[in-house]
Order: C-alpha cells, then sequence, then structure tokens
C-alpha cells in the first residue's frame, strides 16, 4: 500500500492508539474536573487543544535556539502565556463558560499532556510535524472529554448539551455530576475501550 | 484566631481533599499509589513543597501583582517563578545535603507539573488568604494529598492478590477505588463551614 | 502603552534573576551523576508529571538502571518505539 | 560562562515577549470583562428590584450597596450582594429591599456550588419567590413544614444544610446593612 505521508501518521496516532485520555493516562485533571457537563468539555478541550498546538509550533520553531538546561522552564512560559490569552479571551467572549470552567483554566499549564508533547515530540521534530501531533492529540483530547461529559451529562441530567434527550419519566442520577460519578465513569470507559481495543486487535 | 485556622486546616485536609474533590494531582495518584513507602514519601514532599509555595506565591501576588496592578501576569509570573524556584532549591540540596536529597530532595521536581501546586497557590489569590491562613491551608491540603494516596496505596497493595476483570487491570480498577473513596470524602462535606 | 512597558519590565526583571540564578547554580553546584543514570534521564522527558511513580524522571532513571521500574510505566514515552529502544539496550 | 549567558538571554527574551504580548491582550480584552462584570450586576440588581431602571453604587464604610432609581429617577430601593458559606462552598445572593427597609422584594442567587439536584435547588425560581414580600425588619427562619407566618421559609427536602446557609447569609446582611444605617437617612 502506498506509504501514508508521515504526517498523517502523526496525525492519526494521537486519535486512537496513543488517544491521551484512554492509552496514555495523561491530562486526567480536568478530564475528571469539568466533564459534568459536554459543553464545558468540549470548552476544555479545544482550549486545551489551542494551547497544544500554539505551544508545539513555538516549541519546534526554537527548538534549537532553547539550551538544554532551562528548557522546562522556557517551555512552561510559553505554555502559560498561551493560556492567559485563552482565558482572556473566554472571561471577554464566552463570560459564563469562564465562569464554568473557572480554576481548572490555569491547570492547563500544568497539564501533562501539553508539557509532555513539547519535550517529547514538538522539541525533537520539525514544525510541520510537530503542529500535526499536536492537532492529533488535540483533537483525541477534546473527543474523549466531549465523550466522558456526554455520558455524564446524559446520566447526571437527562440532557446532551442541554437539549432534554431522556423524557421526564427519568430520575437522572445525580452522583454522576459529583466527583465520585467522575471517578467511576471514567474507571468504567476505560474499561470498555480496553475491550474495544482488544475486538479490533482480535480481528485485524 | 487559632479556632480558625485550626478549622481551615481540618477543611482542607477532609472536607476540601485536594484529590478527591478539586480532582488535583491525579497522575502522581494513579501512579505513585502502588506501593505504601513511595506514596508516604511523595506525599510528605509534596505537603512539604506546597507549605514553601504558598508564602512564595502569596508574595508574588500582593508585592508584584497588585502593587503594579497587572492581573494578566498572574499565571505566567507564579509558574515561571515556581519551575525556577524548585529547580534552584534542589540543586542546592543536592550537592550539600545528599541525605536529605535521598529521601526528600529527589521528589522536588515533582512542583513543576503537578496541578495541585498550581491550583493550590491559585486559591490563595482567588480567597485573599492572610500570610499565615495561607500557610496553613497549603500544609493542610499537601496533608489531604497525602491521605488519600497513602488509602489508595493501602488498598492497591491488597488488590494484587484479588481477580481483576483484564480490561480494568491497573488505572480502570483504581479509578473505581478512587470512586468509592471520593463517595466517602462526600459524606464529610457538612463537616465544617469555613471558606 | 505604559503598561505594556512595565509588564515587559517586572517579566523581564524576574526572568534575568531567576535565569543567573540558574546558570550560576548550574555551573557551580554541578554533581557529577553516574554517566549511565544521565544518558537515561536525557530521553526521558524531563516533565516529572510523577505519573510512574517517582517524582522526578531523574529518579525514574535511577530505578531504571537499578532494575527496580519498567519503562512501561512512564506514561508519555512508553508508546515511543525508539526511545524504549534506546533504554532497552542502555540497560543491559 | 558564555552558557551561563544563553540560559539568562533565552529565559528574559522569552519573558519580556510573553509580557508585551499579555499587555496587548489584556489591554483588548479588558472592556469586555468589564462590561460582562457590569452586565452580571445590572441583571441581577434589576431582577431583584422589579422597576428600577439603573442603579447607581454606593459605599458607606466598608459596606457596598446600590441605590436603584425608576424611570422618575425616584429611589425604588437598596439592593446589595451577600455572601456567605453554605453546605459545600461559597454562596453569593444580590438581595433587594424597598427605600424604607420594610420589606423584601426579591432575591437572586448569583453564584453557589451546592450539590447539583440537591442544594443548588435554592437557585430556582420557586425557592427564591418565598423571599419575596417578607418583612425585612423580623429575623427569617426556616421551617421544614408549611410556612405560616410572615416571615417563615420552606426548606428544600433534602437541602436543609443548604436553605439554613442561605436564610443565615440574607439575614446577616439586612442586619449589617441596617447597622450602616443605610436607605432611610439619606
Amino acid at each position: 500500500m502506498t506509504k501514508t505521508p508521515v504526517i498523517l501518521k502523526d496525525f492519526a496516532k494521537g486519535l486512537w492508539q496513543e488517544n491521551p485520555v484512554f492509552r496514555l493516562l495523561i491530562g486526567m485533571c480536568p478530564t475528571l474536573a469539568v466533564t459534568s457537563q459536554a459543553q464545558n468539555g468540549l470548552a476544555m478541550g479545544l482550549a486545551t487543544s489551542f494551547t497544544l498546538i500554539a505551544s508545539s509550533t513555538i516549541v519546534s520553531i526554537f527548538r534549537k535556539l532553547i539550551p538544554k538546561e532551562v528548557r522546562i522552564p522556557s517551555y512552561i512560559l510559553i505554555i502559560a502565556t498561551f493560556v492567559t490569552i485563552v482565558s482572556l479571551y473566554l472571561q471577554a467572549k464566552f463570560p459564563d463558560i469562564s465562569k464554568d470552567l473557572g480554576p481548572y483554566i490555569p491547570l492547563i499549564i500544568v497539564n501533562c499532556l501539553i508539557l509532555g508533547r513539547q519535550e517529547v515530540f514538538a522539541s525533537k521534530n520539525p514544525t510541520h510535524r510537530a503542529a500535526a501531533d499536536a492537532l492529533g492529540m488535540g483533537l483525541g483530547f477534546t473527543i474523549s472529554l466531549v465523550a466522558l461529559g456526554m455520558v455524564r451529562e446524559l446520566l447526571g441530567s437527562g440532557t446532551i448539551f442541554s437539549f432534554k434527550v431522556l423524557g421526564d419519566g427519568f430520575r437522572p442520577w445525580i452522583i454522576m455530576l459529583t466527583p465520585p460519578g467522575a471517578f467511576l465513569s471514567l474507571g468504567l470507559m476505560l474499561g470498555m475501550i480496553n475491550i474495544i481495543d482488544r475486538l479490533l486487535k482480535g480481528k485485524s | 484566631m487559632i479556632k480558625e485556622l485550626i478549622l481551615v486546616f481540618v477543611a482542607a485536609v477532609l472536607v476540601n481533599n485536594f484529590v478527591l474533590k478539586y480532582f488535583l494531582g491525579i497522575c502522581p495518584f494513579l501512579g505513585v499509589s502502588d506501593n505504601l513507602h513511595s506514596a508516604v514519601s511523595m506525599g510528605f514532599a509534596t505537603t512539604f513543597v506546597m507549605s514553601i509555595t504558598a508564602p512564595v506565591a502569596w508574595c508574588i501576588k500582593h508585592f508584584v501583582l497588585d502593587k503594579l496592578g497587572l492581573p494578566f501576569l498572574e499565571y505566567v509570573c507564579f509558574i515561571i517563578v515556581i519551575a525556577s524556584l524548585v529547580q534552584f532549591v534542589e540543586m542546592v540540596i543536592k550537592k550539600f545535603y545528599p541525605a536529605l536529597h535521598q529521601a526528600m530532595g529527589i521528589y522536588l521536581p515533582l512542583i513543576t507539573t503537578n496541578c495541585a501546586i498550581l491550583f493550590m497557590a491559585l486559591q490563595l489569590v482567588l480567597r485573599e488568604y492572610s500570610l499565615l491562613r495561607s500557610i496553613v491551608f497549603g500544609f493542610g491540603s499537601g496533608l489531604g494529598f497525602t491521605l488519600a494516596i497513602t488509602i489508595m496505596a493501602g488498598i492497591r497493595e491488597e488488590i494484587e492478590f484479588c481477580d481483576v476483570p483484564r480490561c480494568l487491570k491497573g488505572p480502570g480498577i483504581t479509578l473505581i477505588i478512587a470512586g468509592l473513596l471520593a463517595l466517602i470524602f462526600v459524606g464529610l462535606g457538612g463537616l465544617i463551614k469555613v471558606n | 502603552m505604559e503598561k505594556t512597558l512595565l509588564s515587559m519590565a517586572v517579566m523581564g526583571g524576574l526572568a534575568a534573576l531567576l535565569g543567573i540564578i540558574l546558570s550560576a547554580a548550574y555551573s557551580k553546584l554541578k554533581v557529577e551523576e553516574d554517566p549511565g543514570v544521565e544518558k537515561i534521564t536525557e530521553l526521558l522527558p524531563g516533565v516529572n508529571c510523577g505519573a510512574c511513580g517517582f517524582a522526578s524522571c531523574e529518579e525514574f532513571a535511577r530505578q531504571l538502571v537499578r532494575k527496580e521500574t519498567d519503562i512501561e510505566k512512564c506514561r508519555i514515552t512508553f508508546r515511543n518505539k525508539e526511545v524504549v529502544m534506546k533504554i532497552k539496550n542502555l540497560t543491559p | 560562562m558564555k552558557k551561563g549567558l544563553k540560559i539568562t538571554l533565552t529565559l528574559t527574551l522569552i519573558a519580556v515577549l510573553s509580557g508585551a504580548i499579555l499587555a496587548e491582550v489584556y489591554k483588548v480584552t479588558v472592556e469586555d470583562i468589564k462590561a460582562n462584570q457590569k452586565k452580571e450586576i445590572e441583571e441581577a440588581v434589576f431582577s431583584v428590584l422589579p422597576g428600577a431602571k439603573e442603579y447607581k453604587r454606593e459605599t458607606r464604610g466598608s459596606r457596598e450597596f446600590f441605590k436603584c432609581f425608576d424611570d422618575k429617577a425616584e429611589l425604588r430601593g437598596i439592593a446589595f450582594v451577600a455572601e456567605g458559606i453554605g453546605y459545600q462552598d461559597i454562596i453569593k445572593v444580590v438581595v433587594g429591599v424597598d427605600s424604607g427597609l420594610s420589606k423584601i422584594t426579591g432575591i437572586r442567587v448569583i453564584a453557589h456550588n451546592e450539590t447539583p439536584g440537591l442544594g443548588a435547588k435554592i437557585s430556582e425560581g420557586w425557592f427564591e419567590e418565598q423571599f419575596k414580600g417578607l418583612s425585612a425588619a423580623v429575623r427569617l427562619d426556616l421551617v421544614k413544614g408549611e410556612p405560616d407566618k410572615k416571615n417563615q421559609i420552606q426548606a428544600i427536602t433534602g437541602a436543609t444544610i443548604s436553605s439554613q446557609a442561605l436564610v443565615d447569609i440574607i439575614n446577616k446582611e439586612i442586619e449589617d446593612i441596617k447597622k450602616h444605617k443605610v436607605g432611610n437617612c439619606d
């Protein structure tokens, strides 16, 4: 088969084989915290992806200039700048989302996913590959957050993206909106993903 | 005054537990909690680190950011000072106190990417705590983290002998146990009313 | 305009101060580390996220050399084939 | 020494650049952020004081409150933000009282973190309606069953701590407002 271009491989691996939430299991703090609503999960996913893509691009452009000793403080400084920009933009244009996500927006800075990708990929590869990898990872992260958000919102308040889905007869499981529900649903979802992965491997 | 500090301390350890209520430090929580010894030392190192970060964050906020009116520099200032401070302190301990470094110092780099510590620093800003109260809050939150991680380590050592379904092995079962622990800590919710 | 200059000055000053402290520390406080461990630390992400159970990648590298843990535990690089290969043949 | 210089130079360059970018972004977004905050307060104040058209922020000592005037620029009443601890976290509520500080014209919970589905019901319309028209002269109290007396509020089933917390916060703030002799002596 034709050799799939490297960029496509970089992009695709972030979606399934190396999905940050369900395979690499990094960046769990925001995943658990903001997914009581699918809309917040989407907003956090997009904010994280923007930061990841922007900082991966910048880091891979200047990868030769940044000395080895201070690479972590420099990466964190670049990431923190982009996160502040996202936070100010959200406060200005989407105040209610900014209030919902609240303290978890600054936590994108210490999200192991972003710093990890800078260190492992962005600082060692040319810009176009780094951007593709960041895009893939960001998209994988967003999809996982929205999926978990939908499950928790559906069971917790009977709605998806605040559209009433389950009829009035359904008594919402309030636990799904509280911390225990977050841990339980993510744990079970992890199990389910492992089963699906084993089935896929079994077939191919 | 002392009564209020004790309330803040107990609330930070039990009621507003950093791991089980605010979902912070989940990466180390999943990673480290499979043996008791490393869990306890990781916990205490985090507490030590949070107790020194709290006053530093408080000073940056009051003397730099508020005085000059630059609220938007909050995240950037906190993180760059914390990251560099950590690297420097770790090198000093490694050079002059190898024994201390072996016990505690190895955990110092943990600060830079530990959500709990940055979140705690920013919470001080949000709630305008006084200096003393910030230190108590930092110390209490660190102990809360240690408590959660030690309980989990104890349970996970038992789990080795039970037959966990293959798909849930490792992180899956840990998250489910954490869910049950969180349920218990929710019970402690109305224990103390203090902001 | 004035606020921008002030913000640049504050950030620049802070970073310069920290840069000087760090560079002084690097030169004066160099501690000889076992080269094997240092080579592995180079390969590891150096993010110190703690997901491997050890607070820093350096500590994780030391444990790898002592064979007390396995590269699989490092959540960020265990999917990266080349790095895993390199580390495997660095720890015979 | 050359490497030391390189380290400091890189860090300083990135920091200065980031400082400049952030200052510019802040300048662009600061009006919107302030407008959002103003709109939020305005929305809350006008909802607790029906008929109020504009408001003027005033402070007396450490006490901050909003004087509300209707279209004929007469004093319709006072609105103020009350804050306190609920079951889990801080509850912020805007309370409106008429100019003579005798009747509560309405309340609006603007921020809370109570348990979703239980404590969170304090911000639902039907619970806030109970406060409308109650007298501000006497302390409100919470009852489990049917409220009969003029100043009684029915608690939310399963969320007594949150309902009690809200009533306590409002009582405390009304006392504080009276202590500062706001309203009836201007």
